[in-house]
């Protein structure tokens, strides 16, 4: 079997074949086949590989796998091969940065701070939203002018909600 | 002593005062909002009586509802916790109304201590050094500038009625004052219901370094050491650590004479904590006396060996201090870090469901967590979700044992502070044991990289995941087992087929 | 200090070992049997070293593969935990002339405390006093009946080369002489390869105490209080208690200096351990000495605030002791509960796959466990799985947390002696410290009755699982959701859908 | 929907039918039926029953599961209406003892006590086992004569392996 995973910037072809009891052929990109010894389990993945032990905890997230490894964290991205075709096809560049201002957690909107038609620099704050007990202030990511707000003050919103949209100041 | 104790908080704290409770031999009783229903402070508990819905104005604010269950269960006593009704004079009397006991100090003390301004003037007249430059609450934009260009930019913006950090702006020049000023009072509003502020001036590299004391009702009164807390983010502590090590053994005797003194000064009974600003000449401000148990409690419980929910339950049913100022001797030292479900760059915070727990173990380690594997994070309260705490016989194993412990924990699901734990643990800095509250608004040690070996791990352990997935899938014809094993069974699926 | 330590142990001890690795900045390097490859120490090392299968002579007995391994992964020292090849001076003089340190006493200590006939003159020479009636290994049924009517009925029949309860038994007549010493002789020769045992007077309501010694390579050795182990089964010890509610402060001393003297008579170095038989009259025998570090060491580091496994390290390192005998001043009391795979009624084992596990979290709590909610308890090895310890101020306060650590503690798909503990920890001659090794031969208080409610509960929760169980088989059409989540959500499946 | 729940000595008929979200109404036998508010997942059923609140751990478990609760344990056999009828249907009468001894743990045979024929009382030692280091006695539970031994010394066994057959000594 075949899947594509997306740890940060990087994409990785993994070739998994299972070869005995808790045992696999595991070969990353082009790099040779390796064998691993393995306990896979919902939430532990731990590994030998040659001398080395190595655990690692793995939680559902949206859209992939929450690895924690040695007192780091990452998200996976786990595509089968024909997700990962199908995502190549629709091309996978990303900008510098979203024209989309969206809370990252569940809130209550406190105050918006900026207009239809506003101007913004990157890292001002567009809207205030209160969570957890605390004031947090959203900032743009990019430079450019508020093309819609989505939210008004009080409106509770969910996570990953878009707050504002920006028009970018110049595409190039 | 109590048989049956309402705690009406909910969290860490709830289940920290719970665990006393069950070590008196007392029944603990919580207290719920709707969506906390099967928290786990409730789960801690024996009892416990659905006091509303999510907003915290309409459940654990609510009065009437708190001491309704309180009387509904039987409930002889009352331990507030920290935060939501534990500095509120006006419960503190309504609880006492109802003939329960309040595990708490008298209600006029934390009306003295309450009020930032009077608990200033009452010490000031006990001979208790304060911060300068502080006054009235301001009534608008213009009398807070008057009153910061008397003291000197910076200054600091600070609820009357505050705590925790809520309320609270550091001011840098005049431009960016009216600004603060409303946020200030927003926030103040919000997490008191009283948007008082006043302007202080703001003490450059300072340590905030408190004295926990004790006071019984007859008349005993001992401090017990010092808790260094000037690993600030927000104006909230982050990392805390007893002894400080920035002060010394005259300095540390000092500082607790004052808060005695300042505790006796509104005639203090129960457990509280005397807030100190201390300068790089290690004079020392009183800054306010928090009349309830503080969340960095443990480390001195660590250090001189005292259960402090055990003492407060004590002094509340009316018995004398269980030992002297003589008996209290440090031992070792003991760190903090609180771990708060929030971004560990961003501090944005970050709810949700728990999908992997694990917590630290072994020697030096002591965890007081309000989450487990089964618990949903809400978004409506306080995003601290645990504290972890080390005891080493010197400053350094505390350091290394929190490194170890951090590395064992693992909360995936939610996004937790532990990277900034880890950053602060090896801030050259913070190692020395040199640091002020500017601390984290210096440029911290990178987090470190992942070598080689644990991103390739990483990357394998997500295709073996996906694949176990797919294989499960594919056999996943109804099992000839047991009744009730798939599901249970799902817990536990294991694929560890070798031996 | 060391850079790479290989531990040559499994199981709790070998990851308590390597806690105190991290600690000290040192890669921990773990070896392991076959079926043991994602055994939690495993999972707590950075390097792992498979030794041979599933027979420990084959594996972790196995000397040839143990420093193969030390050698292949460049290990500068070698701990041995405790049993194994912890008292095998063999290996420790084979360990030293591969250049590798043996963090453990010297190979000619462990030899005369290894024999414990040799030990036993060793000591008497030194002034040490000793169980009467105790001679040579037994030829035959014979010799040991002599040997039983010289000193009088009843007797002990030990092993040699014993330690642990293994091939030991209490004989209490003629008759049952013969067959207890053919018992003991298997035992014996399974566990140690050597069936020598002999015959000593067994004395009447004895109790187990134990003195801690540290002896550095520089001539300093140093008493770290005792440990009161009289609550055993099958002459194993099941809870262990630091300080001994049975001596005072004048025996301790004595105790402590005799074991001192005893460590001196045989060239001591490291960490090692003198047990007495203390009579009701208070009057001390030398037993054995252990030439390691002991199962319930950690008693000990509650109560001085030491770590032994650091100063076991620091003296393999050539370091002198870091404390004088002055400077080791107990605090509180600590008690500890070993927790078994095994039957709490019958004490047979039980091994298996754990599908839920919690450990105990808050004030006073120290856990070291050899398991986790993945791990797999393989009949091969000792039943041990888990230490259980609290600290209080006092007595009270620890039996009190220990009972509420108890209740915290859920370990399911495996039985284990929890029940038991509870029963130890509510025994009244317990809860009075006056107690001897016959206590769990004694009646101990029923097991507590679940009230109505909680069979209820229990009833309830049996069928909201098989229901829940239905409800997600219905709906176990492919979900739409994310690739990778639906393995992992069967950790979690949640099923709050309330808020 | 309705289960018999196997608890002990007990065996209830139980009642269960949702009623809202992550609330159910619960008849046990003849009892009155009640509304209780619960969290049930694959390990933790968290009940609100009144003002009373109880934990219950659930671990799967071979014939049914493993319940936790207030540091007591227990095992409850889980039955649908259909199976409790046929378990009713052949009948449940349990005697006072088994006739056969078997070994709970697997482990190795280490010596076989008895042999066919021999005759043997409630508590006679008939195989030692040895598990987890430790030598393990196993018993009769019941008065008799050994019918068949079916291990030797040496032999490896699995948890639950019939070690000696008896043929009780009196069945009135």
């Amino acid at each position: 079997m075949r899947y594509t995973i997306e740890l940060g910037d990087e994409s990785v072809a993994v070739d998994v074949h299972p070869v005995g009891p808790g045992r696999y052929r595991v070969q990353l990109g082009d790099a040779p086949a390796r064998t691993v010894e393995a306990a896979v389990e919902p939430g532990l993945v731990h590994l030998l590989l040659g001398d080395r032990s190595l655990s690692v905890r793995a939680g559902a997230a949206p859209g992939g796998v929450d690895l924690h490894a040695a007192g780091l964290r990452a998200r996976a991205g786990a595509l089968d091969a024909r997700a990962a075709r199908l995502k190549a096809r629709r091309g996978g560049a990303k900008g510098a940065g979203s024209d989309v201002v969206r809370t990252p957690m569940p809130g209550r909107v406190v105050q918006v701070m900026v207009a239809e038609g506003d101007a913004v620099v990157p890292g001002q704050g567009v809207v205030i939203v209160e969570a957890m007990k605390m004031e947090n202030e959203l900032r743009a990511e990019i430079a450019g002018v508020v093309a819609k707000v989505h939210v008004k003050a009080d409106d509770r919103v969910e996570g990953n909600a878009d707050l504002v949209t920006l028009r970018p100041a110049e595409s190039d | 002593m109590f048989e049956r104790v309402l705690v009406a908080n909910r969290g860490e704290i709830a289940v920290r005062v719970m665990r006393t409770l069950r070590d008196v031999g007392a029944t603990p009783i919580a207290i719920y909002s709707e969506p906390d229903r099967h928290a786990l402070h409730v789960r801690h508990a024996d009892v416990a009586v659905c006091v509303g819905p999510e907003a915290s104005a309409q459940s654990y604010l609510n009065m009437d509802a708190v001491l309704d269950a309180a009387r509904r269960t039987g409930a002889q006593a009352i331990h507030p916790g920290y935060g939501f009704l534990s500095e509120n004079a006006t419960f503190a009397r309504r609880v006492a109304e109802a003939g329960i006991t309040w595990i708490g100090p008298p209600p006029s003390a934390i009306e003295t201590m309450g009020s930032k301004l009077l608990a200033r003037r009452t010490v000031e007249a006990a001979g208790v050094p304060v911060v300068p430059g502080v006054s009235e609450p301001v009534r608008d934009p213009d009398e807070a500038l008057a009153i910061a260009r008397g003291v000197g930019f910076p200054v600091m913006v600070k609820a009357s009625a505050g705590g925790g950090g809520k309320g609270m702006r550091l001011v840098h020049d005049e431009a960016a004052l009216s600004k603060a000023l409303d946020a200030a009072r927003r926030e103040a509003a919000g997490a008191f219901g009283d948007d008082a502020v006043y302007v202080e001036k703001f003490v450059v590299e300072p340590h905030h370094v408190e004295i926990q004391v004790l006071c019984d009702a007859h008349g005993n009164a001992v401090y017990v050491g010092e808790r260094e807390c000037s690993v600030q983010r927000r104006h909230q502590k982050v990392v805390e650590e007893c002894p400080s090590p920035f002060i010394d053994e005259d300095v540390r005797r000092a500082m607790g004479e004052v808060a005695v003194a300042a505790a006796r000064a509104c005639g203090y009974v129960g457990a509280g904590t005397v807030e100190f600003l201390v300068g790089g000449d290690k004079r020392f401000y009183f800054l306010e006396m928090n009349t309830r148990l503080q969340v960095e409690h443990p480390v001195t419980e660590l250090v001189y060996g005292v259960d402090l929910v055990d003492a407060q339950l004590r002094i509340a049913a009316g018995q004398p201090l269980p030992f002297a100022q003589a008996d209290l001797v440090p031992r070792g030292h003991a760190l903090e870090c609180r771990i708060y479900a929030e971004d560990p760059e961003t501090y944005l915070p970050s709810p949700g469901a728990v999908t992997q727990l694990r917590w630290p173990e072994g020697p030096g380690v002591r965890v007081d967590a309000g989450i487990d594997g089964f618990s949903v994070v809400p978004m409506a309260y306080d995003p601290m979700v645990a504290k972890l705490c080390t005891w080493g016989s010197d400053r350094g194993q505390a350091i290394r044992r929190m490194r170890r412990a951090l590395d064992e924990t693992v909360v995936l699901g939610i996004t937790t502070n532990v990277p900034l734990h880890h950053r602060v643990l090896t801030h050259p800095a913070f190692v020395a044991g040199r640091y002020d509250t500017g601390l984290l608004n210096t440029t911290l040690p990178a987090a470190a990289a992942a070598d080689a070996g644990w991103k390739e791990a990483a990357i394998i352990a997500a295709a073996l995941t996906r694949h176990a997935e797919d294989t499960a899938r594919a056999a996943r014809a109804p099992s000839a087992g047991a009744p009730g094993s798939a599901w249970l069974a799902q817990g536990r699926q294991r694929q560890i087929t070798g031996g």
